[in-house]
């Protein structure tokens, strides 16, 4: 149990002198540590980039290795072509089933004949984005490698329809496409 | 023509009115401010930015110009934000004010309604009882015809004698309404939080009420105006008890952290635990008042913590008059004076900012204790420790009552 | 492999004449059931229309009063019909592993490349069609090929350059039947000067009765010997005489005091099978004796022999079968390639009406005999008991569930035994000659005590042997048991030895789904015990024999290719299995093998032995795991090489083949 | 099959060392299911022969030999023990799938029967995770089968099931095996498809998705359908149905075994009867005076209408598709006569196995006969109306198409006679007439059906109805409640209830909960088979698919109720 001596001991800091035991010198050492680091913040620069005026794909952004975002943040969806350029979903409905928060919508249709190589896809796809939670779930349940989370941070709107995202937009949602706009001078 | 007489008691009237409307005036307005800076604070000491989005630039300035002379400020000064964010806490107040109120359907509407208002009234209360600044003497005198008799106005809305009591006593209160929103809510998370928060605040009302007795028996009197002059008189005006009874202070501010729910020891509101404590099922302005009561109550304890320990609105070794010099009347400057009132009161304000600001300091520099490790620190460290400092402090004055330590 | 329907036309609206009418009318009261013509009837469409298309199945399906789909699966069952892109002559190209060692590959191919076509194909003309066929029972005559059905043997390159090109200068009337050749007429018995000696202080069993007289063998390759006439001169229905002198219940019992086995392959006592039989009271209703001569097991060409020069031994031997389990219907199951054989089958029944052996008064007992031929269309597993039950029932040939077993329920639902055509054939001895001639004859059973299945039930009376491969002398052997497996091979008397005065490889004892046997396991004693001791089995009797120049990864390609092709696609594990290892080993074959694969030969063998409902999932996985574990070596140096020592061929062509063989 | 055994005699045995009883002749695999026991398996289907040829159901067994038996195919012996999960065995199971697997296409994201895949379901419970196939798979052809049914080659394990289906019930024999060994797959005869009036249920047999109803296929996936307990519509046979909705449409209509109903199957006609309810002809809105208006207005003005006419009065008429609830209240609201209107036959057959699709297309002409007994198709009806003796006639008419009433009865109708009017589709009496109210389909409603051998069978709602639509009881309820019949507005089976205490005769002792899934035959009826000898141990469909139902995990998983009962996260997922 967690109530138990031994436990609470051993989650105790090391430390076992009086001044250590009295806390308050740590306590010290800390409130010293966040005013430095708040001072840093005045006289130096953020961690954070000011999206969207500066695009978290600006090179210089980049180049000041910070703002930039890791290639395995998850960001919004896309859905990935085949050598076709045809979507290669082919609507198993797997990633609605694995999705927690119940925000992909899918409806199959059959391929067209000449496709021939697979026999469904779907007909709408739609991803409302304010309710996705960029879990990844999707991506893993999907068995065609047909869905993607990419490092794209969203676009922000002025409406929560922009928000659902259709078939056509997940397949041209290239995180390439987000083109960096910098703050006017 | 029968002369107006503003006796005292009309005079005392009016300036209670005033004085209520300042207090609460002043903690509305520090609570907005309190949440900005806290925002900012926050993001500062993490190498954010913090909210900069809502506030008024050099631009908005043109509204208040005459049109030809909106060419003036160029168009790229006219971005410079003034003051970034700052218009956040009123964007979120009316955000708040907006939002649709939801109540559970397994809320008890009684004590779900209750909880909000048992939080604030009792931190409103207790706000009357505070010393905020030195105490104003209205002379005599004939204004415009109108006879002024000579009133002593003291700077806490309320100046019953034993104020500093009646503050305890009501500020205690304050558990009440965490524990019916808590239960009210209908809720697991809301309930397990209020259960934290009872036992908690119980806990550490303790220690807190040890040290207010310690700094009471210090200064031989109940009342706030008194403890602040006995401060100021003492040590060539650094007898802040602070000084005086330092372990006192130090269990106080830590007692008081718990008391307000403050991190390290907000474990009624632990986030990952239990979503968003006793509030979680509050929307809009329920929502609003429960933080606004916590708020105020943070405000109050720093106010308690100033004039309890830090000489509350007295400038320490400087005199008033030193400030001012004599050139000024002596109806202004002098003891009463308006001048020397408006000084403590800022002085207060000051130092009870500056309290505040240690609140939110350490928010941003401690983690968040385990329970165990908060009821081990309240019951096994803090409270044999203000026990045995009472029993030092009595003894003492018991054996020299004329020793200058204390008087 | 296929994996398409064949091309079966279109649906032509087609009639029957009234003849063919009357003729399928005729046919149909040979049955109990309509249905049972199905395989006749599509012959009869066959020889009407020219092939069996999906007009003339739908034709067929009406007449029959069956459904078109369930003609269509029946036909597509069988790869013997003709089709409708089919030349005039089709000529089936035997590439069956013991053809495959004396050359048909490089035959086949250029047959392939002599007409211009590829196997399946036809020529322009639409003179000519090529297929692949599977062992068409002429192994010691390899290569050989069927042109309609006729069988052409020893072929080299020249001879059929020549046949081709005589068809091709008078394709109306050319005579198929020209090629038959009997080239080694020596070779049907052993060699009477052979003299053996019994060893001296050594009490070996499988000695104690050895015999030189041919038997079973006496009368093949004369063509005068078939007729009725001289079989009756030969001591021919004597047994069948002195048999009906006895009760069936008698007649059942000498049948299992003899100890004979079924020569078909499992080597059931044969009198045991029949006495299975329920009484009439139990079960009541027809009895029904089924003649194997669907002999399709790669190696053996004993059964064909009986068939064409001596079928009333087989006549003989199905009446006394027939009166031992009371049974007033025989039919004789024989392969759809074996046209000529099932010619003279037909010719010796009516010769055996006409002479009163069958008939409604049949042998003067008064009682209905009839014996019908009925012809396959080309599917391995119809020779398997139940296989057999099923496709002579009209359907598709898969072997049925057992229980129960077909001599309790099997064909139309009644008793019936099913004996191979051996099997049949050594009756009229053992009733001819008596119990003590007959018991004398092999190796006798080591004790009665022992149950089977190890139970030493012995190994008597005579037996025919067919030995081919890379032999000097290959052909049929009537050896009695207990022979040497090597002095079989390696005596001058018999097979002659290894061609070529090569080394031995390995001999596979019983037709291709045995387990080889390699050269230090040979010296086993030819009966049913002594190769069982090996870790084989005598089955069919087949014996081929590999010389040290044969790769064994082809050879074992060549034989799970047959059998993924023969597969009748009934059972999981057969079905999919067969075509699993069949890649796998086409795979190593092609150079992309990994010895991981070699393992999983060996699982899947596994997993499909004992698992299905006949025996054909052991037929591929019994030589897939002994070729491999016994020449696994050479499994590894192919895969680590990716070809064999001789650039991938089954084996290294002797430079002449008609240098060494003793012609 | 030992259903035909007349000695019953139980045998004891024993699988994995715990001890069961089967019936004398009893093969293992049936004695282990109807004891609970389930052993995999695909060809054995207890409706058909057995086949053999899957090989799943391999046990081991002593006595007998070595190797693996078939369970489906060995008989219980007195004192057989049975190992049907032991290592050996169960490694056999294993090599199966493997081999089964090993030409199988892993198109489980686009195959339709993922979900309910019995393959798929026993690879998860007994298979390997990895296979040693690395070889090319066997390709083999896709096509249509039938109108029904669409075949993939790739996936077929070849259990002939559908083959057998259709020699051995269905006696169509449309169905074979062409070719032989791994590239055998099943087909028809060019030019005779698969149309039987069964053939659907060659789809439901299959227990991979080698056969698949095309009517639905591609449209959603299994696992998000919500299946309920109904009765088909579609005429006299009454077939026991699954209705399988997601979304609030009905995807498919599934057979649920009833062996003295249905048995196992159901027609193709019966599988496509949910379109009814979603024509475009449909009355999806009350009317007042042919006018679209609010439910509670129509209403208003119907209470007024009825209350206005005295009872005597008012005379209704109805159609063979009515619940026995609805007729039972038009009999009780009304004491004018009454008159029926019946479908026209359409056609019959029967399977082998001896289940009956009926001629007769309306599902409750039985019900009609036990709740109004002797009642016409309107001819007194008629004679009351053009004598003046009836002034308002209410008609319920829930027949899809609309009920075809007698050209003497149209006529009277077309007069002054009043009229409320419930109906189904648009007809020109809710067109014309002063009040229409919407009414429903079978898919929509609760009630009960008698089926042409008199059993007593619930249908159950499976989908809501359409716009602002109340139903015939409510509607028929709200004005029985003015004319003092009712106290309050009853479910279905509250109707009931009041249906059995006025008819004793042939209602009594039923009650509505008590029918549960298979009905109980009314007193008299042809068909006097108690409800637990309506279902044997196996079920309809694929084996996998009754698990799913079952599961009811897998049912909130979709579903996504929230656990405070805020209600349905996101209706349409």
């Amino acid at each position: 149990m967690a109530g138990s001596h031994d436990h609470v001991e051993e989650a105790l800091p090391p430390g076992k002198s009086f001044a250590d035991r009295v806390y308050l010198p740590a306590v010290m050492r800390g409130l010293k540590l966040t005013v430095q680091k708040f001072f840093g913040t005045v006289t130096d620069k953020h961690a954070t980039v000011q999206y969207p005026e500066v695009g978290i794909y600006d090179a210089s952004e980049a180049e000041r290795a910070i703002g930039h975002p890791n290639p395995r943040y998850r960001g919004e969806h896309i859905l990935v072509k085949d050598e076709q350029g045809r979507e290669k979903c082919v609507a198993c409905l797997l990633c609605m089933a694995a999705c927690p928060a119940l925000c992909i919508h899918i409806e199959p249709e059959p391929t067209p004949p000449e496709w021939g190589d697979r026999e469904r896809r779907p007909k709408v796809f739609e991803i409302d984005m304010l309710r996705c939670i960029y879990c990844g779930y999707c991506e893993e349940a999907c068995p065609c490698d047909a869905i993607r989370l990419t490092p794209k941070f969203y676009t922000p709107t002025t409406s929560r329809t922009e928000r659902v995202y259709d078939k056509e937009r997940l397949l041209e949602n290239n995180p390439a496409a987000q083109i960096p706009q910098r703050p006017a001078k | 023509m029968t002369e107006f007489v503003l006796t005292p008691g009309m005079i005392g009237f009016a300036a209670t009115i005033l004085k209520a409307l300042f207090v609460i005036g002043m903690a509305l307005q520090i609570v907005p401010g309190c949440i900005y800076f806290e925002r900012k604070i926050a993001a500062y000491v993490q190498h954010r930015i913090g909210p900069n989005r809502v506030n008024f630039t050099i631009g908005t300035l043109r509204y208040l110009m005459p049109e030809s002379m909106r060419d003036v400020i160029p168009e790229g000064l006219a971005r410079v934000k003034l003051i970034p964010g700052s218009l956040q806490p009123l964007a979120d107040a009316i955000k708040l004010a907006f939002k649709e109120e939801v109540i559970p359907e397994k809320a008890d509407k009684l004590l779900y309604n209750l909880g909000p208002m048992l939080t604030f009234i009792p931190v409103g209360t207790a706000l009357c009882f505070l010393p905020f600044g030195a105490t104003l003497i209205v002379p005599d005198a004939n204004l415009f015809g109108i006879e002024i008799q000579r009133t002593v106005i003291e700077m806490s809305v309320s100046n019953v004698v034993p104020g500093m009591l009646m503050l305890l006593a009501v500020s205690s209160l304050g558990v009440y309404g965490i524990a019916c929103g808590g239960w009210g809510s209908g809720s697991k998370y809301p309930l397990m939080a209020a259960v934290r928060a009872a036992a908690q605040m119980v806990s550490y009302e303790v220690p807190l009420g040890i040290a207010f007795l310690i700094a009471l028996a210090s200064v031989g009197s109940l009342d706030g105006q008194e403890i602040v002059r006995n401060q100021a008189e003492t040590w060539h005006g650094f007898g802040w008890l602070v000084f005086r009874q330092p372990l006192a202070a130090l269990i106080f501010l830590v007692a008081m952290f718990a008391e307000n729910n403050r991190l390290p020891f907000d474990l009624p509101e632990a986030e990952p635990e239990l979503v968003g404590g006793y509030h979680t099922e509050y929307t809009g302005l329920k929502f609003a008042i429960f933080f606004l009561g916590e708020y105020c109550a943070m405000i109050l304890m720093c106010g308690l913590f100033t004039t309890l320990f830090l000489g509350g609105w007295s400038l320490g070794p400087i005199e008033p008059v030193e400030v001012f010099g004599s050139t000024i009347e002596p109806l202004i400057t002098a003891e009463g004076g308006i001048l020397n009132v408006l000084l403590s009161v800022a002085v207060f304000t000051v130092k009870m900012l500056s309290v505040l600001l240690l609140q939110l300091w350490i928010r941003w520099t401690l983690p968040r204790f385990r329970y165990d490790q908060l009821m081990d620190l309240g019951w096994k460290v803090l409270t044999p420790l203000a026990l045995a400092n009472l029993a030092i402090t009595a003894i003492l004055i018991s054996k020299f009552p004329n020793f200058t330590f204390f008087a | 492999m296929s994996h398409a329907l064949p091309v079966l036309g279109d649906v032509l609206e087609r009639t029957f004449s009234a003849e063919v009418q009357a003729e399928i009318a005729t046919l149909i009261k040979r049955y109990p059931e309509a249905k049972a013509t199905l395989l006749p009837v599509l012959r009869i469409a066959e020889r009407e229309f020219g092939s069996v298309d999906l007009g003339s199945m739908k034709l067929v399906a009406k007449t029959l009063d069956l459904s078109p789909a369930y003609v269509l699966g029946v036909v597509t069952f069988y790869f013997h019909f003709r089709r409708p892109t089919d030349g005039t002559f089709v000529i089936e190209v035997c590439r069956t592993l013991p053809c495959a060692l004396r050359g048909s590959d490089a035959f086949a191919e250029g047959v392939a490349k002599k007409l211009g076509i590829e196997f399946g194909g036809t020529t322009d003309d639409g003179l000519f069609t090529i297929k692949n066929a599977e062992c068409l029972a002429a192994c010691d005559k390899a290569p050989v090929c069927h042109v309609n059905a006729y069988s052409w043997e020893c072929l080299d390159l020249e001879t059929f350059g020549k046949l081709v090109d005589d068809i091709r200068a008078n394709p109306d009337g050319f005579d198929l039947t020209t090629g038959r050749k009997t080239p080694y007429p020596w070779r049907a018995a052993a060699d009477p000067e052979c003299e053996r000696t019994q060893p001296e202080g050594e009490l070996d069993p499988y000695y104690t009765a050895m015999t030189h007289e041919p038997v079973l063998a006496k009368r093949f390759f004369n063509d005068e010997a078939a007729s009725y006439e001289a079989y009756v001169k030969d001591g021919g229905y004597v047994g069948l005489k002195k048999a009906l002198k006895l009760k069936p219940e008698e007649v059942i019992q000498i049948t299992k005091d003899s100890g004979l086995r079924g020569r078909g392959g499992a080597g059931f006592p044969c009198g045991m099978k029949w006495g299975f039989v329920p009484s009439v009271e139990k079960v009541p209703g027809p009895r029904y004796l089924l003649v194997n001569a669907d002999e399709s097991e790669p190696g053996t060409f004993k059964d064909i022999r009986f068939i064409e020069d001596d079928p009333h031994q087989i006549l003989e031997g199905a009446v006394i079968g027939a009166y031992a389990i009371g049974s007033n219907d025989i039919y004789i199951y024989i392969r759809g390639e074996m046209r000529i054989g099932a010619d003279r089958l037909e010719v010796a029944i009516e010769e055996a009406y006409k002479n009163g052996i069958f008939g409604e008064n049949a042998l003067g007992f008064g009682v209905r005999l009839d014996c019908t031929v009925h012809r396959g269309a080309g599917a391995y597993i119809c020779g398997e008991e139940t296989g057999l039950i099923s496709s002579l029932e009209g359907k598709r040939g898969l072997p049925k569930l057992k229980p129960p077993f077909p001599a309790v329920e099997g064909v139309w639902g009644q008793p019936t035994i099913v004996n191979n055509v051996e099997t049949l054939a050594n009756l009229p001895h053992l009733f001819r000659e008596g119990l003590e001639w007959y018991t004398a004859i092999g190796t006798p059973r080591v004790s009665k005590e022992v149950a089977p299945p190890r139970g030493r039930l012995g190994s008597q009376g005579p037996k025919v042997w067919c030995v081919s491969g890379h032999v000097n002398r290959p052909g049929v052997y009537d050896v009695p048991f207990g022979v040497s497996l090597r002095e079989l091979i390696e005596s001058d008397k018999f097979c002659g030895g290894v061609w070529g005065g090569r080394k031995l490889k390995g001999i596979v004892p019983g037709g291709s789904s045995m387990k080889i046997l390699t050269n230090d396991e040979v010296d086993c004693h030819l009966c049913y015990d002594g190769v069982a001791d090996a870790g084989s089995s005598i089955g069919s009797a087949a014996i081929f024999v590999f010389d040290e120049t044969t790769c064994m990864v082809n050879a074992l390609y060549n034989v799970l290719r047959f059998y993924d092709h023969e597969s009748c696609g009934q059972c999981t594990p057969c079905r999919e299995g067969a075509g699993w290892i069949t890649k796998l080993v086409g795979r190593i074959l092609h150079g992309h093998g990994t010895m991981d694969d070699l393992d999983t030969i060996d699982k899947l063998s596994d997993e499909a032995c004992g698992k299905t409902i006949c025996v054909l999932a052991e037929a591929w996985s019994w030589p897939a795991t002994s070729y491999m574990h016994k020449y696994r070596s050479e499994f590894e140096t192919y895969i680590k090489t990716g070809t064999s020592r001789f650039a991938g061929r089954l084996y290294e062509p002797l430079p002449s083949l008609s240098k060494s063989a003793k012609a | 099959m030992s259903e035909t055994t007349t000695e019953r005699l139980e045998v004891p045995f024993t699988i994995d060392g715990a001890s069961y009883t089967a019936l004398k002749g009893e093969t293992v695999l049936e004695a282990a299911l109807r004891n609970g026991y389930f052993i995999p398996h695909y060809c054995w289907h207890p409706s058909l022969s057995i086949a053999g040829n899957c090989r799943m159901c391999l046990v081991h067994t002593k006595p007998g030999p070595p190797k693996p038996q078939i369970a489906c195919n060995t008989v219980v012996s007195e004192g057989m023990e049975v190992d049907a999960s032991s290592e050996k065995t169960l490694t056999a199971r294993e090599g199966i799938l493997e081999f089964l697997l090993a030409n199988h296409p892993l198109d489980c994201p686009i195959c339709d029967q993922a979900g309910e895949c019995d393959l798929q379901q026993y690879s998860f419970d007994h298979g390997r995770t990895t296979s040693k196939f690395s070889e090319i798979k066997t390709q083999r052809p896709r096509h249509d089968l039938g109108p029904r049914i669409r075949f993939n080659g790739n996936r077929c394990i070849l259990c002939t099931r559908c083959v057998r289906f259709c020699d051995e019930v269905t006696g169509t024999g449309e169905l074979t095996v062409v070719n032989r060994s791994d590239s055998a797959w099943i087909d028809v005869f060019p030019g005779v498809p698969l149309d039987n009036p069964l053939s659907g249920c060659t789809a439901d047999l299959c227990p991979v998705g080698a056969l698949l109803d095309s009517d639905w296929i591609h449209t959603t996936r299994v696992w998000l359908l919500r299946g309920t307990k109904s009765v088909c519509s579609g005429c006299a046979t009454g077939c026991n149905v699954n209705v399988e909705a997601f979304d609030d449409s009905v995807k498919r209509m599934t057979p649920r075994e009833n062996q003295p109903v249905n048995k196992w199957w159901m027609c193709d006609e019966g599988r496509d009867s949910h379109r009814e309810a979603t024509t475009d002809s449909r009355l999806n809105v009350a009317r007042l005076d042919g006018q679209p208006v609010k439910h509670q207005d129509a209403l208003e003005a119907a209470l007024d209408l009825f209350s206005a006419t005295p009872a005597a009065k008012i005379a209704y008429l109805t159609t063979g598709h009515a619940t026995c609830e609805e007729l039972h209240l038009l009999e009780t609201i009304t004491d004018g006569p009454g008159g029926v209107n019946y479908r026209p036959d359409g056609g019959a057959f029967e399977t082998l196995d001896g289940f009956k699709l009926s001629a007769d297309k309306n599902p409750n002409r039985a019900g009609v006969v036990a709740v109004l007994g002797d009642v016409d198709a309107g001819e007194r009806v008629r004679k009351g109306i053009e004598s003046g003796q009836i002034e308002l006639v209410v008609v319920c008419d829930s027949q899809p198409g609309g009920a075809n009433w007698d050209e003497g009865l149209v006529e009277a109708l077309k007069g002054d006679v009043k009229a409320i009017v419930i109906s189904l589709e648009d007809t020109w009496l809710a067109q014309t007439k002063q009040v229409a109210f919407p009414g429903l389909h079978a898919i929509e409603k609760d009630g009960t059906f008698v089926n042409q051998n008199g059993r007593l069978q619930r249908v159950r709602a499976a989908v809501s109805a359409p716009g602002d639509t109340r139903g015939e009881l409510d509607v028929l309820q709200e004005l029985g409640r003015s004319a003092g019949h009712f106290p309050r507005v009853l479910s279905a089976g509250g109707v009931f209830r009041r249906l059995a205490a006025a008819s004793p005769d042939a209602f009594g002792g039923l009650t509505y909960r008590g029918l549960g899934a298979v009905g109980l035959p009314l007193a008299g009826a042809a068909d006097q088979t108690p409800a637990d000898k309506c279902q044997t141990y196996y079920n309809a469909g694929p084996v996998s698919r009754e698990t799913r139902a079952q599961d009811e995990q897998t049912r909130v998983a979709v579903h996504r109720e929230s656990p405070l009962g805020y209600g349905t996260v996101r209706g349409n997922v």
